[in-house]
């Protein structure tokens, strides 16, 4: 079990140090600690196991249908890397106890710190492709925060913001590789995938794959073309960038690419495209690096070169290169970790990491000088260290590199080249920092750091010379253990050996040395007076230039299309819909083209034609006039409703007629309410006031809609002509009337579906008129309406004045003036209406009729009511609770649908009880009744619900002005008011 | 069309009526273009309201009543709630031409006043 | 007592209707309307405040001939005006009416028989109650219109509700 | 002989009624006051009542007389609402 | 007590109906019981959706032996009646809202104080819509319970009211309107010549229908399916959505990251049942039919990664993570292929949750903010200078207070979820999805050969969800890392809880994507397959115990 | 008579997306009005014209479907005449609302264009 807990342990460690308190160092750094050493010991048990060429496999499987599983896996390099990771953990645990402040939050730190840990330890212990997916885009996530954790710093937002976006999308793009590659090899489990190689490249998706993968592989590693994040990520705490940027997780991308060379490699696609992109990065980090004045910047681009330099080994498809690849990997590691520790150290007691502040340090601070300067000696390559062996190691691969003349001449050259600038900017590194004279103006007085500081800077340095002294012993049995673990049986003979006698490479080395040191007394002068890079900065070649303007270039893309794509305006929205409905519609029209109709017509009638005149006309009028004369659009709008209703009447319709006629009559009722709370609008007389550029405009748009309007109301007409002249297809309706009166116990059709049949739409929309209605409600409760229409219309202000002010009075059994007899008649009115209702609603079934009407021509009553006497007066006579109407007709209608379980029946059956009662007669009760019951109570609360809470707006208007009074004026009795403005 | 076939009496009777009712509503509109001014137009619809409705109500009930066999007076409501209603809107548009024309029904009216005077315009008080 | 007449009147006329609109007279729709005419006159009670106090009610049949003979000829005559020459649409005005009646209901059945009469319309009541206004059509002998309304609506009106 | 002056009466009914409507609906779209045009809207209602009731004629069917009850009942809410909206400004008063 | 096991497909209506009108009954003050009342229903709405699940598995044999569950309401035979039908996607959509729903309520009652009057109604109605849209087998009764939905999400949009919100709803519920008219033509066009409202009835008459009245029909289903993709909120149609769901209440709007499913599962189902059996020129009406289900998905995945990206306002570009997620799953079913189908469908449920959790985050975020300030922007590129040596690396890091470290947390969860980055669920949906496209070519089939479309999902695909990484990047260091004052917002247990739950169960979704896929697998093959469907609810094969509702007629 | 209905509904479908497309709210408003008209229409269109054969059944015509007009769209139309009613109102209630909140009665809540 111990794979899954080298895994987990850092997570739960991760989770623990989130929740000790954020300030207590010590046992924060213990907590990682432990967890790091813990997790060492458990990798150091696996060896025995892993020396003997074994794999240790642990499965859990998460959906074996999707080939998803949960694999551990390790074997001889994964447990390479597995040291690694936690070693260096460990290291950086105790360093970053003593680097972080004492104020420091530090349980942010150790809690993303051992996250982190977890997933790059996923990622090498991954025997699964999609799950190394997962940690490897988890490793890019703990690695923002780690980046951003002095997230009140620009530099650390943007460098963290960097890296996430660029190893992330890395990230993506391996999932698509990886997602190719495990169709290619049947499987996304490693070991499955590894034993596919030959499939693989012979495969034809073999190089999409490829180049997804190498994709995420170089984001990751910061090669070149994507090296540009790495420095801008230095932003982080220096732990931070020991750890991650120089050790683990830049090494992921190599790391994977060691792991998958096996499938992989051996092609030239591999050659060129991981080889070309290692060299440049060898390179130009390498180049990059001498012009740097941060210590950091120095050993951030000396980073990018080295992963280049193992990129560039992984690519050159040998076998030995690949060893060399793994054992660099190792020993830069090493020294640029203790390098990034010593750059942390004088930043720490000097309070700058300027390398043309710096100087003379080696008087104050010895001992990091004396680490510093091997760690620098081992990164510059020089005999004797570790450095020097990889060196040589690359030296010699490159040597062998088959092919043209170019790759064969070019590629030692540039590896020559490379060790000159090495060699430069590592003597630069240790000479202006630690040596010449003593600098003046230091921050702080520079002194030696804590011991304990120093202390894992020292181990590394140590296990520099070891390794560059002893390789064979120290390293050589775990590095032959990896390279097994990844060549398997092809394994070449190789030897790790200090002096291999002279020859070309000891040359290039000694080249490389003196021409290093030559190259840095070159520009020693010009390196202290500027920070640019010669002909990289001349050709603004700047890959965080390039990716800002990349953002920007998206964001601005973003706007662009948002503006061109998109709209916030309502008219084009509503153009839009109506385009794409025509459009959609025209497609099959187009296609088969509109039908012409055998169904002989209805013949003609002059009246039905007159009438439609009329309505059509009317209907044109109020587009007309609805912008400048409401009323007059609102009753030509009338007319043409009327027409409407006059047509159902004519076609057979009464319920519909009935239904439009009482809507109609509410809806003007309605929209007149509304009306009110208007603004003025007055025709423009002088139109020429209006800039001409503007009435273009407008009449371009106009002349739109004008085209759109035609076209719709064509294209809408055309269809329902040639619907209407085709014969009816056999479809449902048959059933309807034929059962109507045998299965549903009505005459009238129509009700019979309505209650009955499809008696579930019905409770749908009763809902939504109820929902309507509560909306209405708690809309106008927060209702401001325009500080111009608060105050009395200009009618009430005038008439008012000759003393009819009595209009006010709640209390008076009949309203004043001429409101007085209409208040007669509609008082009668009431009683009236509430028997036409329920005498519409109990013949429903049989004839026009039902619920709604009938809750309509309460609710038309009721209205009226108001109408006539006003809110005030209405409401001291009765109280209506609308709600509880709406509630209760909900409840109605879904018990009567309800009351058919018992009888195991589903929902809305009717229960019908038939009976003959005395003197009565025959009677007939069913729960379709009370489903209509339940309609109209609906209908009268909701319809009243609106009406009166539109009508309590004026009320409150009024009430609001009178607040507004001054208090010093003495509030007039609202009874009186009226003849006091009078 | 109906198949129903009534006596001739009543099939002439109600024809009668039907065009007597139908003619006075045509006339009663057409009143709304021959008046001028709204005072005196307001009194054109009556005749459709009244006479006109009630001639075709009384062809209604002679039909339904010779076709059931029976006194059929249901139409009686129609005119009950019309005549019981009509005014609410005569009333309520009078007093609004009246104010709206600034004629208050407290001054001794001029005759003709509302041909003689140019009503306020059409602006609608929206 | 007399609210109990006046229910009982108000609930007759309510029944009749509803018998009118079921146009029936089963024994069950007596049952079911007597019901339903209770309850909503109690229903309703409280909307309305004023009961109408009504007597006399062969008067108001009578009223009832006389009007619907009065409308007739007004139809006519009316007609004439609309169809006739211009001259004789150029008489329209406002009068006024000394009225005694003052009982809301006899207002409004006043009201409704002026409105209801081509050519005439009501117009509004001053704010005492004592003058009627009312807009005639053809306008030409207002003593005749004051005769008409006085003594052929007014009085019967005021026997039937004061 | 089924010689009946009916059908005829009803085509002419309901012609005359259309023209009413006509004239009606000249009326609304002239204006020229709002209270010209309630009015006309009233009287659309009134001729629609009427031409319900010939259509219910001529359908030999009660079920029309429904509408025209209702027309009567409730036809002149509409118009008495606009009526009221210009007398007094706003339709449900304080 | 009567067994209510025949009774589940209609219990996701009637019980929120029921709640929501009862808790009318009581006055406006007594808000604990009203609480009870609408917890102990959305509760039993999950119970509900949860029994539908099983009964999807196939765990109600006795019932329901395919797993598709037909209810005839009123008893009457289909097509005739109307038909509430239950199977493996509508159940898991049922869940799904269930779920969001319980998370929405119990995040509204920690501000209950904050409640309009009624929301509690309009909230239990709302879930009824959704149920029962998902549920229609019939295309009026979609129509009507599409207008619940939307009537209830019109109040609940504008609840609070507010300038942002009023103007925004009135956008929306015009825009919606006469996408309601748009609906209810191609309704009637549909039923005006072929003669049957119901969907399964429909599939079987398509095929049978005389030349002249096809082509009057595909209109018909033209029309209808552009009122679908309005609901969708598909390019050009969902302009209204940003400023809608990025200005309604929280829990508003996380309810409302299903609505827009509302839309997309009508054009799946309606979509899957007239392609039952294909018209002779090949293929569903046209925006039924998968290219150009595919274009308008691109458009729509575009429009809304760009808005991510453009949108300065945190609620706002959740909204724009509901449009990408749309076009994503138009996009997904416009590839075809049952693999496909059921991958997108689990995109969905993912994205839902992350949405709805996103929402309410959101609101919470922003309370960090003081009063009326706007998040601003970052400071121009060249004032900072790249590895400044002078800027000491030894820095004081800032406390996060716990409520921070929550909705920081939170907030990179969601972000997560939203662009398919590792370890919740969006990843496994984005791997599903991208997997399921290689299902689609043949095998070793070299890539000039595959359709451009599986290469333009992919770089789609990768493409949205890198934008979005940067986009949500940008937003998130704005709010947590800006350096303008920061307030600790007061956050109650009530209001973390339900979006902890809404993550936790997006973990849950990934770690138990096995069984999710298992059951969604089935989903995607009935709809690919849809004559499970059609016998459910026409079919011969009633089960016995519900004779009466099996049985035509009474 | 079908070409007069639909030419009616084509009317009403033009008015009503003149109207739709306007900026102001009650124009808005009545185009909806109007578009509503021209959809009950079309619904009801649906089944076809027929004169005289109201679905109410009779002892005279019994329930011989071919006597009867077909009563599904009226079924139908009757539901969207009553959503359309609901709806109007609430849009109603907005657009005061809206005009309210930014004293405009312009659809964009500001005034954009004359
Ligand atoms: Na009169
Ligand atoms: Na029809």
């Amino acid at each position: 079990m111990s794979l899954v807990w080298i895994v987990i342990l850092p997570f739960a460690g991760s989770l623990c140090a989130a929740f000790v308190s954020s300030r207590a160092r010590n046992t924060e750094a213990w907590l990682a600690g432990m967890v790091t050493l813990a997790c060492v010991v458990m990798a150091l048990r696996c060896y025995p196991l892993v020396a003997t060429g074994e794999v240790v496999r642990e499965t859990f499987q998460w959906a074996p249908g999707l080939g998803l599983a949960v694999t551990f896996r390790m074997d001889g390099f994964a447990w390479l890397f597995t040291m690694l990771v936690t070693v260096m953990g460990a290291l950086v645990v105790l360093y970053a106890r003593y680097y972080l402040s004492a104020q420091d939050p530090v349980a942010r730190f150790f809690s993303f710190f051992l996250a982190f840990m977890g997933a790059m330890l996923g990622v090498v212990l991954s025997g699964n492709l999609i799950q190394l997916v997962v940690f490897w885009e988890l490793t890019s996530l703990t690695s923002f925060m780690l980046i951003a954790y002095w997230y009140h710093r620009s530099d650390a937002r943007r460098g963290a913001r960097m890296a996430l976006t660029v190893t992330a999308g890395g990230g993506l793009c391996l999932l698509g590789g990886v997602l190719v590659l495990g169709r290619i090899a049947g499987g996304y489990d490693l070991d499955t995938v590894l034993a596919a190689g030959e499939q693989v490249r012979a495969h034809a998706w073999y190089l999409p794959a490829l180049v997804l993968i190498a994709l995420g592989a170089l984001t990751k590693s910061a090669q070149f073309p994507f090296h540009f994040w790495l420095p801008h990520a230095m932003a982080a705490p220096t732990p931070v960038s020991v750890y991650l940027h120089s050790a683990t997780m830049v090494k992921a991308g190599v790391f994977l690419l060691v792991r998958l060379w096996p499938v992989l490699a051996g092609t030239d696609a591999w050659f060129w495209m991981v080889g070309s992109a290692g060299l440049c990065s060898l390179v130009l980090g390498a180049y990059m690096a001498m012009f740097q004045r941060d210590m950091k910047g120095v050993l951030a681009y000396s980073t990018i070169s080295h992963l280049g330099l193992i990129t560039l080994l992984l690519g050159l498809n040998s076998p030995l290169a690949l060893i060399a690849a793994i054992f660099h990997i190792m020993s830069h590691a090493t020294f640029k970790a203790s390098l990034f520790m010593a750059a942390g150290m004088v930043d720490h007691e000097t309070g700058t990491r300027d390398l043309s502040r710096l100087s003379g340090l080696y008087r104050a601070m010895p001992l990091t000088t004396a680490l510093a300067t091997v760690g620098a000696a081992a990164m510059a390559g020089v005999p004797l260290l570790n450095g020097f062996i990889s060196k040589e190691m690359f030296f010699t691969e490159t040597m062998f590199v088959s092919g043209n003349a170019l790759t064969r001449i070019g590629l030692p050259a540039m590896a020559v080249v490379w060790g000159i600038f090495s060699v430069a900017y590592s003597l630069r590194f240790i000479l202006q920092v630690f040596f010449g004279p003593p600098a003046g103006d230091l921050p702080r007085d520079p002194h030696e750091p804590p011991l304990w500081m120093l202390f894992p800077s020292a181990l590394l340095v140590l296990a520099c010379l070891v390794v560059g002294m002893i390789p064979a012993i120290a390293i050589g049995p775990y590095l032959d253990v990896a390279a097994r673990s990844v060549l398997g049986q092809g394994t070449p003979v190789h030897s790790l050996a200090v002096w291999h006698g002279w020859n070309l490479p000891l040359i290039m080395s000694l080249v490389a040395m003196v021409a290093g040191t030559g190259l840095y007394r070159m520009l020693g002068e010009y390196q202290r007076g500027t920070t640019v890079v010669p002909l990289i900065d001349w050709l603004r070649l700047d890959g965080k230039r390039l990716f800002e303007s990349l953002l920007e270039t998206l964001d601005a893309w973003a706007d662009w299309l948002l503006r061109w794509l998109s709209t916030e305006r309502l008219q084009v929205q509503l153009l839009l819909l109506i385009c794409a409905a025509f459009a959609a519609a025209l497609v099959p029209l187009a296609a088969g083209g509109l039908p012409a109709g055998s169904l002989p017509l209805t013949p003609l009638e002059p009246a039905f034609a007159g009438m439609w005149l009329v309505g059509g006309v009317c209907a044109v009028a109020a587009a007309v006039q609805a912008k400048y004369h409401r009323l007059a659009a609102l009753s030509l709008a009338g007319a043409a409703g009327l027409a409407t209703c006059m047509t159902f009447v004519w076609f057979s319709a009464p319920d519909l007629a009935l239904t439009q006629l009482v809507v109609e009559v509410v809806t003007i009722v309605l929209l007149l309410l509304g009306l009110r709370w208007l603004p003025r609008r007055h025709q423009s007389v002088d139109d020429a006031r209006v800039p001409l550029r503007v009435r273009l405009r407008a009449r371009t748009r106009r002349l739109r809609d004008l085209v759109l309007a035609l076209i719709a109301g064509t294209g809408v007409a055309a269809l329902s002509y040639a619907v209407m002249t085709r014969p009816a297809v056999d479809g449902i309706s048959p059933f309807f009337i034929e059962s109507a009166l045998p299965l549903g116990g009505g005459r009238n059709v129509i009700n019979v579906i309505l209650v009955d049949f499809r008696g579930f739409d019905t409770l749908g929309e009763i809902t939504v008129l109820g929902i309507v209605a509560l909306t209405v409600f708690a809309l106008l409760r927060r209702f401001r309406p325009a500080p111009e229409s608060m105050e009395r219309p200009v009618q009430q202000r005038e008439q008012d004045g000759d003393g009819s002010a009595l209009l006010r009075d709640p209390h008076a059994l009949l309203p004043v003036g001429p409101m007085m007899l209409p208040g007669v008649v509609v008082q009668l009115l009431l009683p009236i209406a509430g028997m036409v209702a329920i005498f519409f609603l109990l013949r429903g079934h049989d004839e026009p009729g039902g619920g709604f009407v009938a809750g309509l021509i309460v609710a038309t009553a009721v209205i009226l009511q108001y109408m006539v006497g006003g809110t005030a007066w209405a409401e001291s006579r009765t109280r209506i609770f609308p709600q509880y109407w709406i509630a209760l007709g909900l409840l109605c209608a879904a018990g009567a649908g309800m009351a058919a379980w018992p009888a195991a029946r589903p929902f809305l059956s009717a229960l019908a009880w038939h009976g003959t009662l005395p003197l009565v007669g025959e009677m007939h009760l069913s729960t379709v009744l009370l489903f209509d019951v339940g309609v109209f109570l609906l209908v009268i609360g909701a319809t009243v619900l609106i009406l009166v809470a539109l009508a309590h707006q004026s009320r409150r208007g009024h009430r609001r002005q009178e607040e507004a009074v001054p208090a010093s004026a003495p509030a007039p009795d609202p009874a009186v008011s009226g003849t006091e403005r009078g | 069309m109906s198949g129903v076939q009534f006596p001739l009496w009543a099939d002439l009777l109600a024809s009668l009526l039907l065009i007597v009712g139908a003619t006075l509503a045509l006339i009663g509109s057409f009143g709304l273009l021959r008046l001028s001014g709204l005072f005196a137009r307001i009194h054109a619809p009556t005749l459709g309201a009244t006479l006109g409705l009630g001639c075709v109500l009384l062809a209604s009930i002679l039909l339904a009543s010779v076709g059931a066999h029976r006194l059929v007076l249901q139409e009686v409501l129609i005119t009950l709630f019309m005549v019981g209603t009509a005014p609410v809107t005569a009333m309520l548009l009078m007093r609004a031409g009246m104010y709206r024309r600034r004629e208050d029904g407290s001054r001794k009216p001029s005759r003709h006043q509302d041909t003689a005077r140019p009503s306020t315009g059409g602006a609608s008080p929206e | 007592m007399k609210r109990l007449s006046l229910l009982t009147l108000f609930t007759a006329m309510l029944l009749a209707l509803w018998l009118l609109l079921n146009d029936t007279l089963e024994p069950g729709h007596w049952l079911l309307g007597a019901a339903l005419t209770i309850a909503i006159t109690l229903g309703t009670a409280a909307m309305r405040p004023l009961r109408a106090r009504p007597h006399h009610l062969l008067v108001a049949v009578r009223l009832l001939g006389v009007v619907l003979v009065d409308i007739t000829r007004s139809n006519i005559a009316v007609a004439g005006v609309i169809l006739g020459p211009a001259r004789r649409r150029a008489h329209s005005g406002f009068m006024k009416i000394p009225i005694d009646l003052r009982d809301p209901y006899g207002l409004a059945a006043l009201a409704c028989i002026i409105t209801a009469t081509p050519g005439t319309v009501w117009a509004g009541l001053s704010p005492d109650g004592g003058n009627l206004t009312i807009h005639v059509l053809d306008l030409q002998d207002e003593e005749a219109w004051i005769r008409t309304i006085k003594h052929r609506y007014e009085r019967p009106l005021m026997e039937i509700f004061e | 002989m089924t010689l009946t002056l009916l059908p005829s009466a009803l085509s002419f009914a309901s012609i005359a009624l259309v023209l009413a409507m006509a004239c009606a609906a000249i009326r609304l779209l002239r204006g020229p006051s709002a209270e010209d045009r309630v009015l006309a809207l009233d009287t659309l209602y009134i001729n629609s009542m009427i031409l319900v009731l010939v259509l219910g004629i001529r359908f030999d069917s009660r079920i029309y007389f429904d509408i025209a009850l209702l027309i009567a009942l409730f036809g002149f809410v509409g118009s008495a609402a606009m009526a009221k909206f210009l007398l007094r400004g706003e339709v449900i008063e304080p | 007590m009567t067994d209510w096991l025949p009774h589940l497909p209609v219990l996701p209506v009637v019980i929120p109906l029921v709640a929501g009108a009862a808790m009318l009954l009581l006055a406006e003050a007594r808000r604990a019981e009203r609480t009870v009342m609408a917890l102990a229903a959305t509760l039993a709405n999950l119970v509900v959706a949860v029994m539908l699940v099983r009964m999807a598995g196939g765990a109600l044999p006795g019932l329901w032996p395919d797993g598709v569950a037909a209810y005839r309401l009123g008893g009457w035979q289909p097509p005739f009646g109307i038909v509430m039908v239950a199977d493996a996607l509508s159940a898991a959509l049922l869940l799904l809202n269930a779920v969001l729903a319980l998370a929405a309520l119990a995040y509204a009652l920690a501000r209950w104080k904050r409640m309009g009057p009624h929301f509690q109604s309009l909230f239990q109605f709302i879930v009824m819509g959704i149920n029962g849209a998902f549920l229609a087998g019939d295309l009026f009764n979609l129509f009507v319970f599409v207008e619940v939905l939307l009537a209830s999400s019109y109040g609940l949009a504008l609840h609070g009211s507010g300038v942002l919100r009023i103007k925004a709803g009135l956008h929306y519920i015009v825009v919606n309107l006469a996408g309601s008219f748009v609906f209810l033509i191609g309704v009637s066009l549909i039923y005006g010549t072929s003669g049957t409202l119901n969907m399964a009835d429909l599939a079987l008459r398509v095929p049978r229908l005389q030349d002249g009245d096809r082509v009057l029909f595909e209109a018909g289903a033209a029309i209808l399916g552009v009122a679908f993709l309005l609901k969708a909120g598909a390019w050009p149609l969902n302009f209204w959505l940003p400023s809608t769901y990025g200005a309604a209440a929280p829990p508003v709007a996380a309810l409302f990251s299903i609505m827009t499913k509302v839309g997309v599962y009508a054009l799946l189902r309606v979509g899957s049942l007239l392609g039952a059996a294909p018209l002779p020129d090949g293929g569903a009406p046209a925006p039924f039919s998968e290219p150009w289900l595919f274009g308008i998905g691109l458009a729509t995945l575009l429009l809304g990664t760009a808005g991510m990206l453009a949108t300065r306002q945190p609620q706002r570009l959740v909204a724009y993570c509901v449009i990408t997620s749309a076009g994503t799953l138009l996009a997904a079913f416009g590839l075809g292929g049952a693999p496909m189908k059921s991958a997108a469908l689990f995109y969905l449920a993912s994205s839902v949750l992350a949405t709805g959790a996103f929402f309410m985050l959101s609101e919470m975020v922003g309370r960090t903010r003081p009063a009326g300030a706007e998040v601003e922007e970052e400071e121009p590129l060249d004032a900072e200078a790249p590895l400044d040596p002078s800027m000491p690396d030894e820095d004081v890091g800032i406390v996060i207070p716990a409520a921070m470290a929550f909705l920081g947390m939170g907030f990179v969860a969601c972000a997560l979820l939203v662009t398919g980055l590792p370890p919740l669920s969006g990843f496994v949906a984005k791997f599903l999805l991208l997997s399921a496209t290689l299902d689609i070519v043949p095998s070793a089939a070299p890539i000039e050969t595959w359709p451009p479309a599986i290469g333009v999902l992919w770089a789609a695909v990768l493409g949205s969800s890198l934008v979005s990484v940067i986009a949500l990047c940008k937003m998130g260091v704005r709010l947590f890392w800006n350096s303008g004052e920061i307030v600790t917002p007061r956050l109650y247990a009530l209001e973390a809880m339900p979006v902890a739950g809404l993550l936790l169960l997006s973990v849950a979704l990934a770690a138990g994507v096995g069984p999710a896929m298992d059951y969604l697998d089935r989903a995607g093959r009935d709809l690919s397959a849809p004559q499970i469907y059609i016998e459910a609810v026409l079919g011969k094969d009633v089960p016995t115990d519900l004779t009466d509702i099996a049985g035509g007629g009474r | 008579m079908e070409f007069v209905y639909a030419l009616a509904i084509g009317v009403l479908t033009g008015s009503g997306v003149w109207l739709l497309l306007r900026p102001r709210t009650f124009q808005v408003i009545m185009g909806l009005t109007l578009l509503s008209y021209a959809v009950n229409l079309f619904i009801f269109g649906m089944g076809r014209l027929a004169v005289g054969r109201v679905p109410i059944i009779d002892a005279l015509r019994q329930a011989d479907p071919a006597r009867y007009d077909d009563p599904v769209p009226q079924a139908l139309v009757l539901t969207a005449i009553v959503i359309g009613f609901a709806t109007t109102a609430l849009f109603l209630v907005v657009l005061l609302a809206s005009r309210g909140l930014t004293g405009t009665d312009h659809v964009e809540g500001e005034e954009l264009e004359p």
